[in-house]
């Protein structure tokens, strides 16, 4: 973990509800994909935890949602302004795991940190990006760009397969596609169902991030424990990616 | 130069800055941040006889400026915390450290500190923080800090379990917090602290239910610092032995102010959760807060 | 369209909407600001049989999220009140309104109710609220609110001096707050509203003495929001009789975490003082807000 | 009382500790010289009560001095940035009374609500402004250019009368001067021997203004409260200009 002054750079609307943001500032505590920073907010008490979308020498690329009052007013925040963030926050992926067919599996706000995970992965990709209708869909060029092979899936059919992301799989599987590991973000019901499809009845080991309301966002406050197979972990510190093999699900 | 030492229960601080259980884990973890040898000392995680995981999630909630915490004294158990935690710590932190204990019965009370004080890491501890009002546990908790009698039950069970300072931590859930102080001090207590979390809770407005799974939480950070400074005031006017203040401290004037109503030591909270560098901050900043209000030592008159 | 409407004793009121007692004077000044009648009813300045002053200055310390007060109940008196004070509001607000009465002994109480009652200015009153947590007074005031039997005493007292409404607003310097609220109910009042101010302090680092010349006040706004939801939450599982939540809120979304605790309505306090318009926006906001999450009306299921 | 947002035009340092700030906006509620407006401030509860300085079709002028974090964020307050604030607050000097040879006497932070005064005077104002040294002296020039008669007294001696402004006063008596009426406004020890000197002694009526702890500044929630010979007053509303006869000292 790092505490720095960021520059906001870059803070545009990609979707009705999603922004990015680019923080040019010190990157040197950011070591794997997956992993999260923390931003204070004037007005707000505690921080606020958004996943790493990118990281080069120039800075870190965040992608939010607007939920509440804190992200709202995100949107507001003008470029030039300078933010108090903790980075390299969790631990995220381990890419030495991806095999010659890694699957990414993205769910709406999850996408993001599987964007500098397939940017840092060597075999190329397979990513499943699920949304609720094709106003939300963003990413899906910048993927491309990276070599990947990329599959859409949202709810209401309005683009890509409809469904959820395991429909997206499921009709992989059935085209007979095989992967080595898989790497996935999303809403909890989204990764149980993929828990269930993809590693218990596809047999396929992977590592999946999770949320948790944090208080400090570094391992101090115990606000975000889960139970795991190898004991108590904190999401921000220990995880907040975690391996199908430890989930007690 | 100003002097900033403090003495606590017979052992002299070098200043009155002490992180408070809960916020600051086993230390160890803030070593790697910065060096801790710069505190007074430092509360670490409330520990029980058995691990504990808590509180269900959400454990969180956020407030104007403050925070609800529900995580319910998640901790790896006393045997752990000798086993595994201490001789971590004794590797980054070289001064007496305060064990903050929790129990759900006064014979828990009583046996966490024993097997502290008999352990092979007793020398590490220089005080014990007996928590009787963490109010997210059920049975037991909160339940001892919130009635005089049982208070001093609390008190009376830990009393002759060691020869180290017991300090008494109180809960500010009450009528009247000179009364269970009093009642801590007459069993033989060697200070109190307060205050620990203000009850409280949040909705969230889309479910329709409490944020927290615990449904209420403690309400902890500067929204509580002018009821903290407060009962400090009554309590310090109250007893004769020593008063911990906390509740809300986040810079070096807040702890000028709580040594002006009467607190012998300070501890700093839900600061550290929001800036990992707090307490190390407020470490730095007092020698030139002091000299700007014209305090060349403490206490302060 | 959503329905704000919500019963109080058996009185509609448009909303649930109603600035608290010393933040909204007798009404008229804010009645010059905007139309005041768009408010579910608003409850005027603590009064008492005899004018009074109210504590020495200074009364006010500013603090997170929040403010000391320590007035000490100012106001002219129920005579005077009865022949300025309530002729000017007839002038500029027509609905009933909240008679907020205080003293400082059950007799007091009585009296002043029997003569706001008696007046020919009865017709305006809708409800009283009897104040028996006033943390700044001292004999009588908070003593009432915090003691089961002191607060059934002053029910006892009131009940019968009025066929209105009778509402008693109870303080949250308290161990258990359901207690007194029960207590209270079991003895007549028709509600209860909660929460009072929370008993705090500040110091001058300056000077080294408390900021307010009555060393303690009472802390309001955004900062005793969570414990004032709580303290609803469990009254309104306690009792039977309607609760009226109030503490911190500061906007539309406050009014709907209160209604969510179990408030049949919501008091608006400090929030009057940092912005005069605070109420009416507040009101205006609520329609919009409740359709955001799907209120279609009051209680919230 | 007008409620409304200004826009910060100027934000310079005067002296050591005073800084004044220029605001444009509606001006439209503001009646007299010596009321003032309450400014709310980025993470703080309530507003900071400063006095009018002048105000003119452009905007308000004020003077501040920096004695906590309030007013010390408030030097950072960068122009062009906009503010909420309260204008037109508090009952202000009656200038009908101020006959031929009006006496203004103002001590450090108090006199701003003096130069308004000033401006708006038919008959041309002597005005004795105390400081505690030269370092802290301020709108000297500005009062002399309203074509004012300006008198300096510093406690140190530093600059003009050595002393008081009551020492000013004296000197000025000795030499013969009288005056029709006075206006003042400082510390409490300030007004207080200026009663004594210049009303008691003096035998001259005036109009003293007064600071308070505020909650509202409007009058609704009884904090700033004061006993008069005319019953009790609040500072914020029937203040904070209250004239010699109704002082109960």
């Amino acid at each position: 973990m790092k505490q720095g002054i960021y520059t906001i750079r870059e803070n545009r609307q990609l979707t009705p509800t999603t922004w990015r943001m680019k923080l040019e500032g010190d990157v040197s505590g950011i070591r794997a994909p997956g992993q999260f920073i923390n931003i204070k907010l004037d007005g707000h008490f505690l921080r606020r935890p958004i996943s790493i979308c990118d990281a080069d020498r120039d800075g870190i690329t965040i992608i939010y949602k607007v939920l509440g009052h804190g992200t709202e007013e995100m949107t507001h925040l003008a470029e030039g302004k300078n933010l108090d963030v903790l980075t390299g926050l969790g631990n995220g992926y381990d890419l030495d795991d991806a095999g010659e067919r890694p699957l990414l599996i993205g769910g709406g706000v999850g996408i993001p940190p599987l964007y500098l995970a397939a940017r840092c992965m060597k075999s190329r990709p397979t990513v499943i990006l699920g949304f609720n209708n094709s106003d939300e869909i963003y990413y899906v060029d910048e993927f491309e760009k990276l070599g990947a092979r990329v599959v859409v899936a949202t709810a209401d059919g309005s683009c890509g397969v409809r469904g959820f992301v395991t429909d997206a799989f499921r009709e992989l599987s059935e085209a007979g596609e095989t992967f080595t590991h898989f790497y996935t973000c999303g809403p909890e019901p989204m990764l149980r169902a993929v828990y269930d499809r993809v590693y218990i009845k596809g047999g396929i080991s992977g590592q999946m991030s999770f949320e948790e309301r944090m208080g400090c966002g570094f391992g101090a406050c115990m606000g975000c424990s889960m139970k795991t197979a190898n004991g108590n972990k904190r999401v921000c510190k220990d995880g907040p990616v975690f391996r199908t093999e430890e989930l007690l699900w | 130069m100003v002097d900033t030492k403090v003495d606590l229960c017979g052992i002299t601080i070098d200043n009155p800055v002490i992180p408070a259980s809960g916020t600051f884990g086993y230390g160890y973890e803030f070593a790697e941040l910065y060096d801790i040898n710069c505190l007074g000392t430092f509360s670490f995680k409330g520990t029980t006889l058995e691990p504990r995981f808590g509180n269900e999630t959400p454990r969180i909630a956020e407030c104007p400026a403050g925070m609800l915490n529900s995580v319910g004294l998640q901790n790896p158990g006393v045997d752990d915390v000798i086993r595994e935690e201490l001789p971590t710590l004794e590797r980054v932190f070289h001064k007496p450290v305060m064990a903050n204990v929790s129990g759900f019965s006064t014979d828990e009370y009583a046996e966490v500190i024993r097997r502290l004080d008999r352990s092979r890491m007793a020398d590490m501890i220089g005080w014990y923080e007996v928590n009787i009002s963490c109010p997210n546990v059920h049975g037991g908790g909160m339940s001892f800090g919130t009635d005089p009698k049982m208070a001093a039950s609390v008190v009376k069970a830990v009393r002759w379990t060691t020869d180290k300072p017991i300090i008494i931590k109180l809960s500010p859930n009450v009528t009247d917090i000179t009364e269970i102080a009093i009642a801590c001090e007459t069993e033989g207590a060697d200070a109190v602290s307060l205050i620990n979390t203000l009850m409280g809770m949040r909705f969230d407005l889309r479910t329709r239910k409490p944020i927290l799974a615990n449904v209420t939480g403690g309400l902890s950070g500067p929204a509580v610092f002018p009821v903290a400074l407060r009962m400090v005031y009554q309590t310090a006017k109250a007893v004769r032995i020593p008063v911990i203040g906390m509740g809300g401290v986040s810079s070096a004037e807040d702890v000028l102010e709580m040594m002006m109503a009467g607190a012998a030591a300070v501890e700093v909270g839900a600061a550290n959760l929001v800036d990992p560098y707090a307490s190390q901050k407020i470490v730095r900043d007092l020698p030139e807060t002091m000299k700007k209000f014209g305090i060349e030592a403490f206490p302060v008159v």
